[in-house]
Protein backbone atom coordinates (compact mmCIF):
# COMPACT_ATOMS: atom_id res chain seq x y z
CA UNK A 1 0.00 0.00 0.00
CA UNK A 2 1.51 3.21 -0.88
CA UNK A 3 0.49 6.38 1.15
CA UNK A 4 -0.06 9.48 -0.87
CA UNK A 5 0.97 13.11 0.92
CA UNK A 6 -2.38 14.90 1.88
CA UNK A 7 -4.30 17.18 -0.78
CA UNK A 8 -4.98 20.79 1.71
CA UNK A 9 -6.14 23.44 0.09
CA UNK A 10 -7.41 26.93 1.71
CA UNK A 11 -9.27 28.89 -1.08
CA UNK A 12 -12.69 30.89 -1.64
CA UNK A 13 -13.77 28.97 -4.18
CA UNK A 14 -16.26 26.20 -4.46
CA UNK A 15 -14.67 21.83 -4.19
CA UNK A 16 -15.49 19.30 -6.82
CA UNK A 17 -16.47 16.27 -4.36
CA UNK A 18 -16.96 14.42 -7.28
CA UNK A 19 -13.22 15.37 -8.83
CA UNK A 20 -11.58 15.14 -5.63
CA UNK A 21 -12.99 11.81 -4.70
CA UNK A 22 -11.49 10.61 -7.94
CA UNK A 23 -8.34 11.70 -7.70
CA UNK A 24 -7.64 9.49 -3.94
CA UNK A 25 -9.02 5.88 -6.52
CA UNK A 26 -7.41 7.13 -9.76
CA UNK A 27 -5.36 4.58 -11.27
CA UNK A 28 -5.44 2.31 -8.04
CA UNK A 29 -6.53 -0.74 -7.37
CA UNK A 30 -5.78 -1.26 -2.98
CA UNK A 31 -8.54 1.47 -2.19
CA UNK A 32 -11.51 -0.37 -0.89
CA UNK A 33 -13.44 2.63 0.75
CA UNK A 34 -13.63 6.22 0.16
CA UNK A 35 -15.34 7.99 2.32
CA UNK A 36 -16.11 11.96 2.80
CA UNK A 37 -17.47 15.18 4.69
CA UNK A 38 -18.96 17.75 3.48
CA UNK A 39 -19.78 20.87 5.72
CA UNK A 40 -22.68 23.21 4.64
CA UNK A 41 -23.80 26.44 5.71
CA UNK A 42 -27.05 26.60 6.90
CA UNK A 43 -30.00 29.11 7.48
CA UNK A 44 -30.57 28.97 11.05
CA UNK A 45 -32.48 32.00 12.49
CA UNK A 46 -32.72 34.15 9.35
CA UNK A 47 -28.76 33.49 8.85
CA UNK A 48 -28.06 35.50 5.31
CA UNK A 49 -24.46 34.23 5.20
CA UNK A 50 -21.50 33.05 7.00
CA UNK A 51 -18.13 35.13 6.70
CA UNK A 52 -14.76 32.77 7.42
CA UNK A 53 -12.06 34.03 8.16
CA UNK A 54 -8.54 32.65 8.83
CA UNK A 55 -4.96 33.12 9.71
CA UNK A 56 -3.51 32.31 6.07
CA UNK A 57 0.22 30.59 6.62
CA UNK A 58 -0.99 29.08 10.26
CA UNK A 59 -3.77 27.52 8.68
CA UNK A 60 -2.23 25.19 5.96
CA UNK A 61 0.39 24.54 8.52
CA UNK A 62 -2.57 23.11 11.39
CA UNK A 63 -4.64 21.37 8.59
CA UNK A 64 -1.48 19.51 7.59
CA UNK A 65 -0.88 18.58 10.88
CA UNK A 66 -4.37 17.33 11.59
CA UNK A 67 -4.04 15.07 7.91
CA UNK A 68 -0.55 14.09 9.08
CA UNK A 69 -1.85 12.71 12.38
CA UNK A 70 -5.26 11.08 10.84
CA UNK A 71 -2.31 9.29 8.26
CA UNK A 72 -0.44 8.34 11.59
CA UNK A 73 -3.54 7.06 13.32
CA UNK A 74 -5.19 4.98 10.47
CA UNK A 75 -3.51 2.89 7.05
CA UNK A 76 -5.06 5.88 4.75
CA UNK A 77 -3.86 5.33 1.28
CA UNK A 78 -5.01 9.32 0.64
CA UNK A 79 -6.30 12.03 2.79
CA UNK A 80 -7.94 15.64 1.12
CA UNK A 81 -9.11 18.23 3.02
CA UNK A 82 -10.45 21.31 1.29
CA UNK A 83 -11.70 24.10 3.79
CA UNK A 84 -13.38 27.83 1.92
CA UNK A 85 -13.22 31.29 3.21
CA UNK A 86 -14.63 34.31 2.57
CA UNK A 87 -18.37 34.55 2.53
CA UNK A 88 -20.45 32.06 1.99
CA UNK A 89 -24.37 31.86 1.59
CA UNK A 90 -26.71 29.62 2.63
CA UNK A 91 -26.93 25.80 1.00
CA UNK A 92 -22.42 26.55 0.27
CA UNK A 93 -20.55 23.73 1.14
CA UNK A 94 -18.02 25.09 3.24
CA UNK A 95 -15.31 22.28 4.05
CA UNK A 96 -14.84 18.71 2.70
CA UNK A 97 -12.87 16.19 3.74
CA UNK A 98 -11.78 12.83 1.84
CA UNK A 99 -10.32 9.81 3.06
CA UNK A 100 -9.67 6.72 1.29
CA UNK A 101 -7.97 3.24 2.78
CA UNK A 102 -8.45 -0.20 1.98
CA UNK A 103 -10.84 -1.25 4.55
CA UNK A 104 -13.96 1.02 5.17
CA UNK A 105 -13.38 1.56 9.43
CA UNK A 106 -10.25 3.54 8.45
CA UNK A 107 -11.89 5.60 6.00
CA UNK A 108 -14.91 6.38 8.40
CA UNK A 109 -13.39 7.06 10.95
CA UNK A 110 -10.30 9.03 9.83
CA UNK A 111 -13.05 11.12 8.40
CA UNK A 112 -14.67 11.82 11.27
CA UNK A 113 -11.31 12.57 13.05
CA UNK A 114 -10.69 14.96 10.68
CA UNK A 115 -13.61 17.12 10.65
CA UNK A 116 -13.58 17.11 15.08
CA UNK A 117 -10.20 18.57 15.11
CA UNK A 118 -10.63 20.46 12.33
CA UNK A 119 -13.37 22.16 14.60
CA UNK A 120 -11.32 22.50 17.06
CA UNK A 121 -7.46 22.96 15.78
CA UNK A 122 -7.78 24.94 12.59
CA UNK A 123 -7.68 28.81 12.94
CA UNK A 124 -11.04 29.55 11.12
CA UNK A 125 -13.17 32.28 12.71
CA UNK A 126 -17.41 32.35 11.30
CA UNK A 127 -19.12 35.44 11.73
CA UNK A 128 -23.21 35.28 11.08
CA UNK A 129 -24.70 38.21 9.00
CA UNK A 130 -28.32 37.98 9.69
CA UNK A 131 -30.87 39.50 6.89
CA UNK A 132 -31.76 42.61 9.83
CA UNK A 133 -28.15 43.58 9.23
CA UNK A 134 -27.12 42.49 12.64
CA UNK A 135 -23.56 40.74 13.06
CA UNK A 136 -22.50 37.72 15.40
CA UNK A 137 -19.29 35.72 15.89
CA UNK A 138 -20.21 32.20 16.36
CA UNK A 139 -19.00 30.94 19.31
CA UNK A 140 -16.62 28.11 20.28
CA UNK A 141 -18.99 25.14 21.06
CA UNK A 142 -18.41 22.46 24.11
CA UNK A 143 -19.62 19.74 22.29
CA UNK A 144 -17.36 20.51 19.53
CA UNK A 145 -14.22 19.98 22.31
CA UNK A 146 -15.83 16.90 23.19
CA UNK A 147 -16.25 15.58 19.98
CA UNK A 148 -12.71 16.18 19.77
CA UNK A 149 -11.99 14.82 22.78
CA UNK A 150 -13.46 11.98 22.01
CA UNK A 151 -10.07 11.10 19.87
CA UNK A 152 -7.77 11.03 22.72
CA UNK A 153 -9.57 8.74 24.69
CA UNK A 154 -9.32 6.43 21.08
CA UNK A 155 -5.68 6.93 21.24
CA UNK A 156 -5.15 6.79 25.18
CA UNK A 157 -7.12 3.48 25.11
CA UNK A 158 -5.56 1.91 21.96
CA UNK A 159 -2.22 2.57 24.02
CA UNK A 160 -3.78 0.38 27.28
CA UNK A 161 -4.40 3.76 29.39
CA UNK A 162 -7.16 4.67 31.07
CA UNK A 163 -8.98 7.14 29.22
CA UNK B 1 7.94 41.63 16.91
CA UNK B 2 4.95 41.01 14.79
CA UNK B 3 1.33 41.11 16.23
CA UNK B 4 -1.74 39.53 14.50
CA UNK B 5 -5.35 40.09 15.66
CA UNK B 6 -8.33 37.60 13.84
CA UNK B 7 -12.08 37.84 14.13
CA UNK B 8 -13.56 39.99 17.37
CA UNK B 9 -9.93 40.31 18.92
CA UNK B 10 -8.77 42.28 15.41
CA UNK B 11 -12.19 44.60 15.67
CA UNK B 12 -11.86 45.53 18.91
CA UNK B 13 -8.10 46.13 19.05
CA UNK B 14 -8.84 48.24 15.61
CA UNK B 15 -5.69 46.83 13.65
CA UNK B 16 -5.33 43.08 11.74
CA UNK B 17 -1.78 43.56 12.38
CA UNK B 18 1.52 45.45 14.27
CA UNK B 19 5.00 45.70 14.76
CA UNK B 20 5.65 46.15 18.48
CA UNK B 21 8.80 46.43 20.42
CA UNK B 22 7.79 45.30 24.10
CA UNK B 23 10.57 45.41 26.85
CA UNK B 24 12.81 42.74 28.08
CA UNK B 25 10.49 42.10 31.26
CA UNK B 26 8.19 40.35 28.59
CA UNK B 27 9.34 36.97 27.66
CA UNK B 28 5.57 34.43 27.45
CA UNK B 29 2.42 35.27 25.81
CA UNK B 30 0.65 36.41 29.26
CA UNK B 31 3.50 38.97 29.69
CA UNK B 32 2.97 40.22 26.37
CA UNK B 33 -0.83 39.99 26.40
CA UNK B 34 -0.27 42.52 29.56
CA UNK B 35 1.84 44.44 27.73
CA UNK B 36 -0.28 45.10 24.96
CA UNK B 37 -3.35 45.57 26.57
CA UNK B 38 -1.85 49.13 28.42
CA UNK B 39 -1.26 50.50 24.61
CA UNK B 40 -5.41 51.45 24.05
CA UNK B 41 -8.87 51.09 24.92
CA UNK B 42 -9.25 48.95 22.24
CA UNK B 43 -6.17 46.88 22.90
CA UNK B 44 -7.65 46.83 26.76
CA UNK B 45 -10.81 46.00 25.58
CA UNK B 46 -9.83 43.13 23.41
CA UNK B 47 -7.76 41.10 26.62
CA UNK B 48 -10.44 42.12 28.97
CA UNK B 49 -11.22 38.53 29.43
CA UNK B 50 -8.08 36.73 28.57
CA UNK B 51 -9.58 33.58 29.06
CA UNK B 52 -11.60 34.21 25.57
CA UNK B 53 -8.65 34.80 23.92
CA UNK B 54 -6.35 32.28 22.27
CA UNK B 55 -2.38 32.54 21.08
CA UNK B 56 0.10 31.38 18.41
CA UNK B 57 3.48 32.11 18.18
CA UNK B 58 5.10 31.65 14.70
CA UNK B 59 2.11 30.27 13.64
CA UNK B 60 1.52 26.91 16.39
CA UNK B 61 -1.04 27.44 19.28
CA UNK B 62 0.84 28.71 22.00
CA UNK B 63 0.04 28.74 25.99
CA UNK B 64 0.51 31.93 28.04
CA UNK B 65 3.56 30.27 29.68
CA UNK B 66 5.08 30.18 25.86
CA UNK B 67 8.21 31.94 25.68
CA UNK B 68 7.81 35.04 23.07
CA UNK B 69 11.42 36.72 21.53
CA UNK B 70 11.59 39.71 19.09
CA UNK B 71 11.14 38.31 15.67
CA UNK B 72 8.56 35.92 16.40
CA UNK B 73 4.84 36.05 14.94
CA UNK B 74 2.72 36.45 17.31
CA UNK B 75 -1.03 36.17 16.88
CA UNK B 76 -4.27 36.87 19.40
CA UNK B 77 -7.67 35.27 18.07
CA UNK B 78 -10.76 34.07 20.35
CA UNK B 79 -11.53 30.08 20.09
CA UNK B 80 -11.35 28.62 16.18
CA UNK B 81 -15.20 27.82 14.82
CA UNK B 82 -13.89 26.49 11.05
CA UNK B 83 -15.21 23.19 9.89
CA UNK C 1 -37.27 19.72 9.19
CA UNK C 2 -38.62 17.94 6.64
CA UNK C 3 -37.35 14.22 6.44
CA UNK C 4 -37.07 13.13 2.24
CA UNK C 5 -37.66 9.06 1.76
CA UNK C 6 -34.68 7.36 1.50
CA UNK C 7 -33.27 6.70 -1.76
CA UNK C 8 -32.64 3.42 -2.68
CA UNK C 9 -31.47 1.35 -5.88
CA UNK C 10 -30.36 -1.87 -7.04
CA UNK C 11 -28.72 -1.58 -10.21
CA UNK C 12 -25.84 -2.96 -12.50
CA UNK C 13 -24.30 0.59 -13.62
CA UNK C 14 -22.08 3.04 -12.20
CA UNK C 15 -23.61 5.76 -9.98
CA UNK C 16 -22.96 9.65 -9.92
CA UNK C 17 -21.59 10.49 -6.18
CA UNK C 18 -21.74 14.22 -7.31
CA UNK C 19 -24.95 13.92 -8.66
CA UNK C 20 -26.46 11.93 -5.67
CA UNK C 21 -24.54 14.07 -3.05
CA UNK C 22 -26.51 17.74 -4.78
CA UNK C 23 -29.51 15.83 -4.93
CA UNK C 24 -29.90 15.53 -0.88
CA UNK C 25 -28.66 19.30 -0.67
CA UNK C 26 -30.36 20.61 -3.54
CA UNK C 27 -33.05 23.68 -2.38
CA UNK C 28 -32.22 22.94 0.83
CA UNK C 29 -30.66 25.52 3.66
CA UNK C 30 -31.43 22.84 6.57
CA UNK C 31 -28.36 20.34 5.68
CA UNK C 32 -25.40 20.92 7.99
CA UNK C 33 -23.27 17.76 6.58
CA UNK C 34 -23.43 15.49 4.18
CA UNK C 35 -21.51 12.20 4.83
CA UNK C 36 -20.31 9.65 2.06
CA UNK C 37 -19.18 6.38 1.78
CA UNK C 38 -18.29 4.70 -1.36
CA UNK C 39 -17.07 0.98 -1.30
CA UNK C 40 -15.08 0.10 -4.02
CA UNK C 41 -13.40 -3.29 -5.12
CA UNK C 42 -9.65 -3.93 -4.22
CA UNK C 43 -7.40 -6.00 -6.61
CA UNK C 44 -6.29 -8.12 -3.59
CA UNK C 45 -4.28 -11.49 -4.10
CA UNK C 46 -4.49 -10.95 -8.38
CA UNK C 47 -8.56 -10.47 -8.27
CA UNK C 48 -9.29 -10.34 -11.78
CA UNK C 49 -13.15 -9.48 -10.86
CA UNK C 50 -16.13 -9.67 -8.25
CA UNK C 51 -19.04 -10.93 -9.47
CA UNK C 52 -22.46 -9.52 -7.07
CA UNK C 53 -25.12 -11.81 -6.74
CA UNK C 54 -28.31 -10.69 -4.92
CA UNK C 55 -31.79 -11.25 -4.46
CA UNK C 56 -34.17 -9.45 -6.21
CA UNK C 57 -37.02 -8.49 -4.19
CA UNK C 58 -35.62 -9.11 -0.82
CA UNK C 59 -32.75 -6.37 -1.29
CA UNK C 60 -34.50 -3.64 -1.85
CA UNK C 61 -37.25 -4.66 1.03
CA UNK C 62 -34.05 -5.46 2.96
CA UNK C 63 -32.13 -2.07 2.28
CA UNK C 64 -35.27 -0.13 2.22
CA UNK C 65 -35.19 -1.37 6.44
CA UNK C 66 -31.98 -0.84 6.68
CA UNK C 67 -32.78 3.10 6.07
CA UNK C 68 -35.67 3.32 7.57
CA UNK C 69 -33.81 2.42 10.78
CA UNK C 70 -31.07 4.83 10.34
CA UNK C 71 -34.17 7.47 9.57
CA UNK C 72 -35.06 6.18 12.94
CA UNK C 73 -31.91 6.96 14.70
CA UNK C 74 -30.43 10.06 13.71
CA UNK C 75 -32.76 12.93 12.17
CA UNK C 76 -31.44 12.74 8.44
CA UNK C 77 -32.95 14.85 6.47
CA UNK C 78 -32.23 12.18 3.53
CA UNK C 79 -30.58 9.11 2.78
CA UNK C 80 -29.08 7.44 -0.42
CA UNK C 81 -28.27 3.84 -0.95
CA UNK C 82 -27.08 2.50 -4.24
CA UNK C 83 -25.62 -0.83 -4.33
CA UNK C 84 -24.21 -2.61 -7.75
CA UNK C 85 -24.58 -6.27 -8.41
CA UNK C 86 -22.78 -8.16 -11.44
CA UNK C 87 -19.25 -8.38 -12.54
CA UNK C 88 -16.88 -5.79 -11.12
CA UNK C 89 -13.45 -5.04 -11.71
CA UNK C 90 -10.98 -3.77 -9.49
CA UNK C 91 -11.01 -0.05 -9.01
CA UNK C 92 -15.02 -0.06 -9.93
CA UNK C 93 -17.15 1.28 -7.28
CA UNK C 94 -19.75 -1.44 -5.63
CA UNK C 95 -21.95 0.92 -2.49
CA UNK C 96 -22.38 3.99 -2.25
CA UNK C 97 -24.75 5.45 0.95
CA UNK C 98 -25.35 8.97 1.38
CA UNK C 99 -26.44 10.86 4.22
CA UNK C 100 -27.74 14.43 5.31
CA UNK C 101 -28.59 16.09 8.26
CA UNK C 102 -28.48 19.27 10.08
CA UNK C 103 -25.62 18.51 12.45
CA UNK C 104 -22.31 16.25 10.73
CA UNK C 105 -22.33 13.57 14.15
CA UNK C 106 -25.98 12.13 12.93
CA UNK C 107 -24.63 12.40 9.17
CA UNK C 108 -21.49 10.44 9.94
CA UNK C 109 -22.90 7.86 12.12
CA UNK C 110 -26.14 7.26 10.43
CA UNK C 111 -23.24 6.22 7.26
CA UNK C 112 -21.03 3.89 8.92
CA UNK C 113 -24.11 2.70 10.37
CA UNK C 114 -25.60 1.92 6.95
CA UNK C 115 -22.52 -0.09 5.68
CA UNK C 116 -22.17 -1.72 8.42
CA UNK C 117 -25.96 -3.27 8.72
CA UNK C 118 -25.76 -3.50 4.39
CA UNK C 119 -22.55 -5.89 5.10
CA UNK C 120 -24.64 -8.17 7.41
CA UNK C 121 -28.28 -7.59 6.15
CA UNK C 122 -28.64 -7.10 2.86
CA UNK C 123 -29.00 -10.03 0.38
CA UNK C 124 -26.16 -9.94 -1.70
CA UNK C 125 -22.93 -12.29 -2.39
CA UNK C 126 -19.73 -11.58 -4.04
CA UNK C 127 -17.78 -14.65 -6.12
CA UNK C 128 -13.88 -13.77 -6.66
CA UNK C 129 -12.49 -14.63 -9.68
CA UNK C 130 -9.01 -14.46 -10.11
CA UNK C 131 -6.43 -13.90 -13.04
CA UNK C 132 -5.77 -18.05 -13.16
CA UNK C 133 -9.49 -18.73 -13.77
CA UNK C 134 -10.34 -20.16 -10.07
CA UNK C 135 -13.05 -18.93 -7.99
CA UNK C 136 -13.87 -18.21 -4.68
CA UNK C 137 -17.20 -17.21 -2.77
CA UNK C 138 -16.39 -14.34 -0.48
CA UNK C 139 -16.95 -15.76 3.34
CA UNK C 140 -18.55 -13.35 5.24
CA UNK C 141 -16.47 -12.22 8.05
CA UNK C 142 -16.63 -12.11 12.12
CA UNK C 143 -14.99 -8.74 12.06
CA UNK C 144 -18.68 -7.64 10.14
CA UNK C 145 -20.77 -9.12 12.38
CA UNK C 146 -19.02 -7.65 14.94
CA UNK C 147 -18.80 -4.00 13.54
CA UNK C 148 -22.67 -4.53 13.17
CA UNK C 149 -23.79 -5.40 16.82
CA UNK C 150 -22.04 -2.67 17.84
CA UNK C 151 -24.71 -0.45 16.93
CA UNK C 152 -27.24 -3.04 18.51
CA UNK C 153 -24.85 -1.88 21.78
CA UNK C 154 -25.33 1.78 21.12
CA UNK C 155 -29.35 1.52 20.75
CA UNK C 156 -29.17 -0.38 24.11
CA UNK C 157 -26.74 2.18 25.64
CA UNK C 158 -29.20 4.85 24.85
CA UNK C 159 -32.10 2.71 26.39
CA UNK C 160 -30.18 2.55 29.57
CA UNK C 161 -29.45 -1.18 29.07
CA UNK C 162 -26.24 -2.75 30.08
CA UNK C 163 -25.27 -4.36 26.24
CA UNK D 1 -44.26 -23.24 -2.41
CA UNK D 2 -41.43 -21.34 -4.25
CA UNK D 3 -37.69 -22.21 -3.22
CA UNK D 4 -34.81 -19.93 -4.57
CA UNK D 5 -31.18 -20.69 -4.28
CA UNK D 6 -28.64 -18.27 -4.44
CA UNK D 7 -24.77 -18.53 -4.44
CA UNK D 8 -22.59 -21.58 -3.76
CA UNK D 9 -26.04 -22.83 -2.00
CA UNK D 10 -27.77 -22.20 -5.54
CA UNK D 11 -24.06 -24.13 -7.58
CA UNK D 12 -24.91 -27.04 -5.28
CA UNK D 13 -28.25 -27.59 -5.75
CA UNK D 14 -27.83 -27.05 -9.51
CA UNK D 15 -31.10 -24.90 -10.54
CA UNK D 16 -31.89 -21.16 -8.79
CA UNK D 17 -35.33 -22.32 -7.90
CA UNK D 18 -38.34 -24.85 -8.19
CA UNK D 19 -41.77 -25.25 -6.85
CA UNK D 20 -42.27 -27.82 -4.45
CA UNK D 21 -44.80 -29.33 -2.64
CA UNK D 22 -43.75 -30.45 1.36
CA UNK D 23 -46.19 -32.61 3.37
CA UNK D 24 -47.76 -31.40 5.48
CA UNK D 25 -45.57 -32.39 7.99
CA UNK D 26 -42.87 -29.87 6.86
CA UNK D 27 -44.22 -26.87 9.17
CA UNK D 28 -41.29 -24.60 9.92
CA UNK D 29 -37.56 -23.47 8.21
CA UNK D 30 -36.03 -26.22 9.39
CA UNK D 31 -38.39 -29.14 8.85
CA UNK D 32 -38.21 -27.78 5.00
CA UNK D 33 -34.88 -28.09 4.99
CA UNK D 34 -34.24 -31.75 6.05
CA UNK D 35 -36.81 -32.20 3.54
CA UNK D 36 -35.42 -30.84 0.50
CA UNK D 37 -32.17 -32.39 1.60
CA UNK D 38 -33.66 -35.65 0.72
CA UNK D 39 -34.37 -34.82 -2.57
CA UNK D 40 -31.19 -35.30 -4.60
CA UNK D 41 -27.21 -35.63 -3.70
CA UNK D 42 -26.89 -31.73 -4.81
CA UNK D 43 -29.34 -30.71 -2.04
CA UNK D 44 -27.69 -33.07 0.35
CA UNK D 45 -24.89 -31.17 -0.54
CA UNK D 46 -25.92 -27.93 -0.55
CA UNK D 47 -27.47 -28.56 3.16
CA UNK D 48 -25.12 -30.83 4.62
CA UNK D 49 -23.78 -27.52 7.03
CA UNK D 50 -27.00 -26.50 7.92
CA UNK D 51 -25.81 -23.70 10.59
CA UNK D 52 -23.83 -21.96 7.02
CA UNK D 53 -26.93 -21.87 5.38
CA UNK D 54 -29.26 -19.10 6.23
CA UNK D 55 -33.18 -18.78 4.68
CA UNK D 56 -35.66 -16.15 4.36
CA UNK D 57 -39.40 -16.60 4.20
CA UNK D 58 -41.07 -14.27 2.06
CA UNK D 59 -37.86 -11.66 1.69
CA UNK D 60 -37.34 -11.62 5.42
CA UNK D 61 -34.89 -13.47 6.87
CA UNK D 62 -35.93 -16.28 9.14
CA UNK D 63 -34.71 -18.48 11.73
CA UNK D 64 -34.93 -22.26 11.81
CA UNK D 65 -37.79 -22.50 13.59
CA UNK D 66 -39.76 -19.76 11.55
CA UNK D 67 -43.29 -21.05 10.06
CA UNK D 68 -43.62 -22.11 6.57
CA UNK D 69 -46.73 -22.63 4.36
CA UNK D 70 -48.25 -23.91 1.21
CA UNK D 71 -47.45 -20.46 -1.28
CA UNK D 72 -44.69 -18.97 0.65
CA UNK D 73 -41.53 -17.89 -1.21
CA UNK D 74 -38.71 -19.20 0.75
CA UNK D 75 -34.92 -18.47 0.10
CA UNK D 76 -31.64 -20.46 1.07
CA UNK D 77 -28.07 -19.11 1.02
CA UNK D 78 -25.12 -18.33 2.92
CA UNK D 79 -24.11 -15.95 5.48
CA UNK D 80 -24.46 -12.33 3.00
CA UNK D 81 -21.31 -10.74 2.01
CA UNK D 82 -22.65 -7.39 0.17
CA UNK D 83 -21.63 -3.63 0.90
Amino acid sequence: MSRAAPTIRVQAEPFDLAAESAALAAGRVDVGGLASFVGLCRADDGLAALVLEHYPGMTERAIARIAEEACARWPLTGCTVIHRHGRLEPGAPIVLVLTASAHRAAALEACAFLIDWLKTRAPFWKREEFAGGTERWVEAKAEDDLAASRWDDAAAARRGETP
Amino acid sequence: MRVLYFAWVRQKVGVAEEEVSPPESVRDVAGLVAWLAARSPGHAAAFAQPRQVRAAVNQDFAAPDAPVRPGDEVAFFPPVTGG
